[in-house]
């Protein structure tokens, strides 16, 4: 049985990398994958978790996560196609019209 | 002494009366001619009620002559409880007589003198209040109502002497006059202060009953700090600089306010305190030393000037010196008699003067000065009451016998003699001096070669009769008006005045009296020296001797003729940095510092958030770096403070 | 045995996902993110969580990944030009580093808060289809409900946003 | 005494009259209507100033019901002495301001009359109100209707004035509510009962450290309306009503500085005292050196304001009541002088000084009335002036000596200023064509003025009434202040405020 | 397989269920092309039913949902900040109404979306478990991304919508890693669970853990709440997104998320109350500071508001340091006074903005004052209750919340509190004063023509409110406070 700190320990290093690719990426889309990769760290911990009690609830989040994201990404890609159709790029550091 | 505050209870009518005639001439009276029938009426009745005054009070016994009569009660807080009342004492109803009387005199020769003026009704009315203001001043019963006398009146010269504000030079010398006066007035204030916060009380009687001992501590402060205020009022050095100024009024203001009055209200105030000057001896030798310093000082100026109106004027600081000379070596009584000679023999000067310049008005051409000696002479046959009424003036003001000055003056120096040699001295001088000037006015005035043309000359004319009446009765009060107080030398018990006076002071310590040899040599020193004053005036102006060009150095000649530069002085180190101090306090301190210092700390919060307002660059990461800046310190603070 | 295998899993995890965030190419992007949600489908087998794997490779790779390289293709988004984050990039990494420290040490120290995990990982049937199920109708109903509502919300918001002949390209 | 709520009728009554207002049409309506309501507030005081028992020192007319419950907060109004002398004040002043403006407000005529009431509302608030957070709400709702009025129709810059005027007076306020909060909540572990009642507050004992700061929370928000030196700056931009809140603050200091914290007035005191003297010199220093009416008038009230901060922290009666009368005849001189200066300023449209002169024969009834305004002003004996000044230097004197002769300067340098003031504009040669033509005071003008002058003159001359009105109160005041007697007033206690729940 | 069915509850979710409902029928109504002036109203009125649903529901007591998982409770809080989203959203729809017309975006789905957002909102407040609120702030911020990207043609709104977009998905992350360590840590997501392994003995480890997870929750809540330095995106997005809906953005929002905090940390707060006094203090603090001195420097009025209502949020952090039952009914009472003050802001915007050209900066409100003199005057006294000068409803409810605080003990973060607000009252009052003593320098294009009528109305009622409670706040702060007595 492998302790259930390596898991964690990997939730948190994805958690951080998607937030670092969330920071760096300039590309809209390639934002939005980086915030799905935090979410999927995050699961990793609950289902981790879930293991470790021996309770299931941890996986019913992840589901329910899982139906989140979809509809985050849904409504994102929506909103990217959108300033793509708007604006012809979907470089995020082009969008700075509201500032100050 | 119910009954007997009941016998006066009319006299509140006395200040009150001059009042009405000053609301009926504001409010009601639009005719100018009426005007100062109004006044000269409510004047001569207060002048008759202070005359029934008089009787009733020599009609009391000695010890009975001193009588509150309470109006109604003013200020109430506590502690402190001030009544408007009324004090009726010999002192007293000597300066009622005194101001009711030479005034109704000055104001019926206003009639004369003003009567065709434009503002007649408004000078009437002035003239009016300042009667009640003087009378308020006289007839307190406290120091607070004598307060509102006094700066009252101090409000009545600023008015009459700005009376003719569009001068200019009226306008400001009425600011002068004003400001100067509250310079004594702050003083007077501290004394008032002072006088409650140990006697616990400002009407008079209480206050003069206090334990000596409780005032011992604050008597010399209170006393010198009342003596400032009197200094401001009177004229003294040196705060004496705006009464040659207040020469800007019509002159039957001067006469009235700047020389027989309001004037001698410092004199009048230190003889009400008289009990409180006697417990300092600090004080009274400030006061002789003022007084006698004063009486130089001015007599030295005057021998030069050529306004004749100003001759005058500094005549009256000097002659207010003696007075204060007077009180300050004791003789109280002395100074109060020389007060009211003063009174009439000044008033007539100005009076006199006032007829001359009034003629001169008329007569000299535009651009020629009707103030300035060098523009009159020859004027004796011309004007021959006025010529007649101010040669005895003149006499009398030269302390010449048997004329009202001789006997006042005598009694001062008199007490200078034996109080205070040195000081003696200097009044003796200045009486030589008083002489010279007095006659050199007379002189160039009515004397010699005219120095009017002729067409000038014609066009002179003697002054109505409504202005010579005053001057006649003045003339006979200054010839006669000694012999109320006739020295103990010359007829045992005959110094009527003095024993009318004699239970006001009676506190004090029994003056010494020289013997009657050094008395009467006295005398005769004086009269020598006064004789030697007209000798000097008559040889320089009469005879047009030069002597005195060649014996007297130029520097005191001019430093005589600009009048020690003091107006000069005050500019420099008084009015000029007060008014730089103001503007700094304004531009630097108020504007630049807490103005501009609240001014920084605006501009210093808008500019931190201008700062903060350009880090939200409109990037989105940029937003999100930030908050993981958050969250790591979320973090760090977490596991640092759970931490090792 | 295992420990390989997570190994293995964790590393290809790992790997892709930095390589994602650092890939140019968005399409190349979107596959390696595909391989990251496949290990950790492969890490939930390990932790008897069989329903979700499922779901993690049908729904999420399978559904929501296609969904990105469907858009991008749509876009036909090519590389990403270099970018302007010249000061952002390298204090990203630094921070993302800095806040692993803090993490980790959380979650190092946690070493199963005081409970063992069950050697059975919960007895007959744990993490699957029935178990949650069952939990998803009666303790979960109400999220699920929720969930539902989101969806319809999603949907909405999606054909709201995207409406066409409202906006032109490049307007 | 009758049943009328009197109180509640004249703080309501304007703000009824402002309501009115809203539906008024017409630029003379809305005048008429605005000096209708403030003359009938006038009126009701009149009445009830009948009916008030000089002798005592409790509030009368007492008005008391429950209002915000859950705070502790009732609505609670009464009026003792010296609240009714300054609500008096107001209440004469207002149907003479606004008759005084009648035309020289020509703009936005109806929200001037609709703010010009509101303002006197919140003015009786203050005055009446017996309960903290009461106190509090008119304070601080003054601000509204000031602000307006200051920046719409004050003069040139008036925006900016008004809103450092605002922001002045708030930042003040916010330290004494942080104070007034911190009060009811020591009132409230001390005694279990959360209340904001003066007189259950004043029977607090408070840690003299705590108090220090309490009371300089207190003491910043009056200090910066009176105002006093250095939070004046705001004054000369924002004149226009500055003798109303000279009137406002004052009294704060009297009400509620000097009972609820009377071991840290000990320290304060002096230092208040030293810093009113030092504004009353540096005030008239100042306005020795403006030759613009305006700032002028402004830096004179500085410095009569630093007066009547004197006199209150003199912490005798003397002072105390010598204050009180002295911002009463503050509204009248200060006030006059204001208002014969905008009438004349209507006319020519300056405020300069040098563009006056020789204005004596032109308009000699105005020359007239501005001379008793400046005479007042100047503290002349026999006007009201000298009655508050000379009160106030008894009353520091017994305290402070030095203070005290720093403080008479002021009465020196009043005179310099205030003459030179009245030289430059009404004496002197007339040498402006445009000065030849200035009308004189209208019927209107003139019997508003004289109406301030026949006061002006009864103060002087006969103050007692005055005087004897507070006098109970004050005394009761000092009581508390000095905490001279150890008995609650009035039966107030945590228990009997419990009940009243 | 033997499972018992779990007691269900309907009653307890009812005002929630009726809300979704009522988003479903405006969804499917505003299909119809012919029905489409008639949204708007239809949207009130079922707006109106929900709250009467809700009205019902007061004072029943905390009603679980279910007798396995409690998931939601019915209680007298969760109940009033429905009321209070509720509300808001009337006042939203309002003056939504001649806006959305004039920027074309009238169509059903905005007002259903609105209507999702406020069952999103009220899902979060009747919330007992991090997952129930997680979703009800997906359901509410899903809304919100389409709301604010609703004028498509719009580029503003565009930006406005992805920036709040990507940030909120962002802080969705962190949230739920923060539900996931907690989730580690009590075996649970259950507030009170949560609450039981704080309160009980625990290692240094879960300790970690639990705070790491609510330190991860407070990134996210901040985030809402625009708690700086989560703040950065409001003032972008207030300013990209519809002026209603900006309103509803700053108000509704922020309101859910600080019902959430309150229930939440009324949960946890008490086993942790010391450790985490001192950086909650200087969030908030900082938060008062950077909203309100930016806001000084602004000049386009939506920013101004922006700054404004986060330093309106720090204020209403300050009394969760009290913890008491005075610091959260303080916090209710604020938030119901803001949600009228900001509404009634922005609206006035909003009915302006209907007209022509858009009212963006302060600029564009010259004259106001002449030229709609009751709209100058609705703003005027929404200005004042912003800057809490009485005798509006600002001042009353800055009252409260400054006095809980320092009944609670810290009079030091009151006086900073009052003394920012100070600061604050430059940018207000320069609102007013571009209102009342500037002139127009030109006439502009919203001169012409009338108001809304609905928008007109929305803003006096909520000036009205606002001076109401200034003068009579007893019954709301009785509400107030009832709210808060069923909370643990």
């Amino acid at each position: 049985m492998i302790p259930v700190t390596y898991y964690l320990v990997l939730s948190a290093v994805l958690f951080l990398v998607g937030a670092t690719g969330v920071l760096i990426r300039r590309n809209a889309i390639i934002v939005l994958m980086g915030i799905e990769l935090m979410l999927n760290g995050a699961n990793l911990s609950f289902v981790a978790f879930a293991r470790q009690f021996g309770m299931v609830d941890g996986h019913i989040y992840v589901f329910l996560v899982i139906t989140v994201a979809a509809a985050e990404v849904a409504i994102g890609l929506a909103l990217v196609i959108l300033l793509f159709r708007n604006r012809g790029t979907v470089n995020i550091d082009e969008v700075r019209s509201l500032r100050w | 002494m119910n009954h007997m505050t009941e016998s006066f209870s009319y006299v509140w009518l006395i200040p009150f009366l001059p009042l009405l005639g000053a609301f009926i001439n504001v409010f009601v009276n639009r005719n100018p001619r009426v005007s100062g029938m109004i006044a000269c009426a409510t004047v001569a009745a207060s002048f008759l009620l202070a005359l029934g005054v008089f009787f009733q009070l020599i009609g009391l016994p000695d010890g009975e002559r001193s009588v509150d009569v309470v109006v109604y009660s003013w200020i109430t807080t506590g502690t402190f409880a001030v009544d408007v009342a009324f004090l009726v004492d010999p002192l007293s109803t000597v300066m009622m007589l005194v101001v009711t009387g030479v005034g109704l005199l000055i104001h019926v020769y206003s009639i004369g003198y003003m009567g065709k003026d434009a503002c007649c009704v408004r000078y009437f009315s002035y003239l009016n209040l300042f009667m009640f203001a003087m009378l308020i001043l006289v007839m307190g019963n406290n120091f607070l109502l004598m307060f509102v006398g006094w700066e009252g009146v101090g409000l009545c010269s600023y008015l009459l002497i700005g009376f003719w504000c569009e001068r200019r030079s009226a306008a400001n010398a009425g600011m002068k006059a004003f400001v100067v006066n509250r310079i004594g007035d702050f003083a007077f204030i501290l004394g008032l202060l002072l006088i409650f916060l140990y006697a616990g009380s400002l009407t008079y009687a209480d206050v003069f009953a206090a334990d000596p001992a409780v005032l011992a501590p604050v008597i010399t402060a209170i006393t010198l700090l009342l003596f400032v205020g009197a200094m401001g009022k009177s004229a003294q050095v040196p705060l004496h600089v705006w009464l040659p100024d207040a020469m800007e009024g019509p002159t039957p203001v001067s006469a009235l306010i700047h020389a027989a009055t309001m004037v001698t209200a410092g004199v009048y105030m230190v003889a009400r305190c008289h009990v409180l000057f006697a417990q300092s001896a600090t004080a009274m030798t400030a006061v002789a030393v003022v007084g006698a310093v004063t009486a130089i000082f001015a007599a030295y100026i005057a021998l030069t000037q050529y306004d004749i109106k100003r001759v005058l004027a500094y005549s009256t600081v000097s002659q207010l010196g003696y007075m204060f000379l007077a009180c300050g070596v004791g003789y109280f009584t002395a100074g109060i008699f020389h007060l009211v000679t003063h009174a009439f023999f000044k008033a007539l000067l100005f009076m006199g003067a006032g007829s001359v310049i009034h003629a001169l008005e008329h007569a000299l051409e535009k651009g020629r000065d009707p103030q300035d000696l060098r523009n009159m002479g020859g004027l004796r046959d011309l004007m021959p009451v006025t010529y007649k009424s101010m040669l005895l003036a003149t006499l009398a003001i030269a302390g010449i016998a048997p004329f009202a000055g001789f006997f006042s003056k005598d009694l001062i120096l008199l007490g200078a003699f034996v109080n205070a040699p040195a000081l003696w001295l200097v009044g003796l001088a200045t009486g030589a001096m008083t002489a010279f000037y007095m006659f050199r006015l007379l002189f160039m005035t009515f004397g010699g070669e005219t120095r009017l043309s002729r067409d000038e000359t014609e066009k002179v004319r003697e002054s109505s009769r409504v202005m010579t009446i005053p001057l006649v009765l003045l003339a006979v009060l200054s010839t006669v008006g000694g012999f109320i107080g006739i020295p103990h030398v010359f007829a045992a018990g005959m110094d009527r005045f003095g024993g009318f006076l004699a239970p006001v002071f009676s506190g004090l310590p029994e003056a010494q009296v020289p013997s009657a040899s050094v008395e009467l040599t006295l005398m005769v020193l004086t009269l020598l020296l006064a004789a030697a004053g007209i000798w000097g005036a008559y040889t320089v102006y009469i005879r047009g001797n030069s002597i005195f060009d060649r014996l007297v150095p130029r520097a005191l000649y001019t430093l005589s003729l600009e009048k020690f530069y003091v107006d000069e002085i005050y500019d420099t180190l008084i009015v000029g940095p007060v008014r730089k101090i103001a503007r700094g306090c304004w531009r630097i301190l108020d504007s630049a510092i807490i103005d501009g210092g609240l001014t920084l700390a605006a501009l210093t919060v808008r500019s931190m958030g201008n700062a903060i307002r350009y880090t939200q660059t409109g990037v989105v990461q940029n937003y999100a770096l930030i908050m993981v800046v958050g969250a790591l310190v979320v973090f760090a603070y977490i596991t640092g403070f759970l931490g090792p | 045995m295992e420990l390989y295998f997570f190994l293995f899993f964790a590393i290809v995890a790992v790997a892709s996902s930095v390589a994602m965030i650092l890939q140019r190419n968005p399409i190349y992007c979107v596959l390696l993110l595909i391989m990251v949600m496949i290990s950790i489908a492969g890490l939930y087998l390990m932790l008897d969580a069989q329903f979700v794997a499922i779901i993690q490779i049908v729904v999420y790779a399978g559904a929501i990944m296609v969904l990105f390289l469907f858009v991008i293709m749509l876009l036909n988004l090519s590389r990403e030009e270099g970018g302007v984050f010249r000061i952002q990039k390298p204090l990203a990494v630094l921070l993302a580093a800095l806040l692993f420290l803090p993490v980790a040490a959380m979650v190092m120290s946690y070493a199963g808060g005081g409970t063992t995990p069950p050697a059975d990982g919960g007895g007959a049937g744990f993490g699957e289809v029935e178990q949650i199920g069952t939990l998803l109708f009666t303790k979960y109903l109400l999220p699920v409900e929720i969930a539902a509502v989101l969806l319809l919300i999603a949907i909405v918001g999606a054909v709201v946003l995207t409406r066409k002949g409202t906006v032109s390209v490049g307007e | 005494m009758t049943e009328l709520p009197f109180l509640s009728l004249i703080i309501w009554l304007p703000v009824l009259g402002a309501v009115l207002l809203l539906f008024v049409k017409g630029d003379t309506a809305a005048r008429w209507v605005g000096f209708g309501v403030s003359a009938l507030v006038l009126v009701l005081f009149a009445v009830c100033f009948g009916a008030f028992e000089t002798h005592l020192g409790d509030p009368q007319f007492v008005e008391r019901m429950p209002w915000i419950e859950s705070l502790g907060v009732s609505y609670h109004v009464g009026a003792d002495g010296i609240s009714i002398l300054l609500a008096g004040i107001t209440a004469l002043m207002w149907p003479l301001a606004l008759l005084g403006t009648w035309t020289i407000v020509s703009e936005r005529v109806r929200a001037y009359q609709v703010f010009m009431l509101l303002m006197e509302t919140t003015l009786m608030g203050v005055f009446f109100s017996l309960d903290l957070f009461l106190f509090f709400l008119f304070w601080e709702g003054m601000l509204i209707p000031m602000y307006f009025l200051i920046g719409i129709w004050g003069y040139e810059n008036s925006a900016r004035a008004a809103l450092k005027f605002f922001l002045f007076a708030v930042f003040g306020s916010l330290l004494m509510l942080a104070a007034v909060i911190t009060l009811a909540f020591l009132y409230h572990q001390a005694h279990d009962v959360l209340t904001f009642e003066m007189a259950a507050l004043y029977q607090l004992s408070i840690p003299p450290e705590v108090q220090f700061w309490l009371a300089l929370a207190f003491i910043a928000a009056f200090a910066v309306k009176v105002p006093m030196v250095p939070f004046h700056t705001w004054l000369p931009d924002a004149i226009v009503l500055a003798v109303v809140l000279v009137k406002m603050a004052a009294y704060g200091f009297i009400r509620l500085t000097l009972p609820l914290f009377p071991d840290a007035l000990a320290e304060l005191a002096p230092l208040m005292c030293a810093v009113a003297a030092a504004g009353i010199v540096y005030g008239a220093l100042i306005a020795l050196a403006q030759s613009d009416i305006r700032r002028m008038i402004a830096y004179s009230t500085i410095s009569h304001a630093g007066f009547v901060v004197l006199g209150v922290f003199a912490l005798n009666q003397h002072g105390i009541q010598g204050a009180v009368v002295h911002i009463v005849s503050l509204a009248l001189s200060t006030g006059g002088l204001f208002l014969a200066a905008m009438m004349l300023v209507q006319r020519r449209n300056t405020w300069d000084m040098e563009a006056y002169g020789g204005l004596w024969h032109t308009i000699p009834v105005f020359s007239a009335f501005l001379l008793v305004f400046t005479l007042a002003s100047v503290g002349l004996p026999g006007l009201s002036s000298f009655v508050g000044e000379f009160l106030i230097l008894v009353g520091v004197f017994q305290q402070h000596i030095p203070i005290a002769a720093v403080a008479a300067t002021g009465i020196i340098l009043a005179a310099v200023y205030m003459l030179r003031m009245y030289r430059k504009v009404v004496f002197g040669p007339l040498t402006r064509e445009e000065n030849k033509g200035i009308r004189d005071l209208s019927f209107r003008e003139t019997a508003v003025l004289a109406c301030m002058t026949l006061f002006i003159i009864w103060i002087g001359v006969y103050p007692n009434p005055f005087l004897r009105t507070m006098e109970a109160s004050v005394q009761k005041l000092l009581v508390q202040t000095h905490r001279l007697a150890e008995t609650p007033p009035a039966g107030m206690t945590p228990e009997t405020i419990q009940d009243m729940r | 397989m033997n499972t018992a069915l779990p007691v269900i509850n309907l009653y307890a979710v009812m005002p929630q269920i009726v809300l979704v409902s009522a988003a479903t029928v405006v969804l499917i109504v505003g299909l119809f092309e012919r029905f489409r002036k008639g949204i708007p109203y239809l949207s009130l009125l079922l707006l109106a039913v929900s709250g009467v649903v809700a009205v019902n529901q007061l004072g029943l007591g905390p009603v679980p949902f279910s007798d396995v998982s409690s998931m939601m409770v019915m209680d007298d809080f969760g109940l009033v900040a429905t009321l209070v989203f509720i509300a808001g959203a009337v006042l939203t729809v309002l003056i939504s109404i001649s806006y959305a017309e004039a920027r074309s975006i009238d169509r059903g789905e905005y007002y259903a979306l609105l209507i999702y957002a406020v069952s999103g909102m009220s899902m979060m407040a009747a919330s007992t478990d991090l997952f129930t609120f997680f979703l009800g702030l997906e359901v509410l911020s899903i809304s919100l991304y389409v709301l604010i990207g609703f004028e498509q043609r719009d580029a503003g709104s565009n930006e406005g919508a992805l920036k709040y977009f990507l940030l909120g998905a962002f802080a969705s992350g962190f949230i739920l890693y923060g539900m996931a360590l907690l989730y580690g840590a009590s075996g649970s997501t259950e507030y009170e669970a949560i609450a039981r392994t704080l309160g009980g003995e625990r290692s240094d480890a879960v300790n970690l853990l639990l705070l790491g997870g609510l330190g991860l929750l407070l990134v996210g809540i901040g985030f809402k709440i625009s708690m700086v330095p989560f703040h950065a995106w409001t003032p972008d997005v207030y300013q990209g997104a519809p002026t209603p809906v900006a309103a509803f953005l700053s108000t509704g929002s922020k309101a859910a998320a600080f019902v959430v905090l309150i229930r939440l940390l009324g949960s946890v707060f008490p086993g942790l109350q010391m450790e985490w006094i001192p950086l909650i203090s200087v969030l908030a603090v900082l938060t008062i500071a950077v909203g309100n001195v930016v806001a000084l420097v602004q000049t386009n009025l939506k920013r101004l508001l922006a700054y404004s209502s986060i330093a309106h949020a720090g204020y209403m952090l300050l009394p969760l340091m009290a913890d008491s039952q005075d610091g959260s009914a303080s916090i209710v009472f604020y938030l119901i006074v803001y949600t009228a003050m900001n509404l009634g802001a922005f609206g006035v915007l909003a009915v302006l903005s209907a007209r022509g050209a858009p009212c963006a900066t302060l600029e564009d409100l010259a004259g106001l004052g002449s030229r709609r003199p009751l709209l100058a005057a609705v703003m005027a006294v929404v200005m004042f209750s912003l800057a809490g000068i009485p005798p509006t409803a600002g001042f009353m409810a800055k009252f409260y919340l400054f006095s809980a605080l320092v009944h609670g003990g810290y009079v030091e973060l009151a006086v900073i509190g009052l003394l920012f607000s100070g600061v604050s009252l430059y940018y207000y009052l320069r609102v007013v004063v571009w209102m009342y003593m500037r002139p127009a320098a030109e006439t502009p294009a919203e001169a012409a023509g009338r108001l809304s009528y609905t928008g007109m109305t929305a803003l006096c009622l909520s000036a009205l409110a606002i001076l109401a409670v200034g003068v009579f706040p007893s019954e709301l702060l009785q509400l107030a406070e009832r709210a808060v007595m069923t909370l643990p």
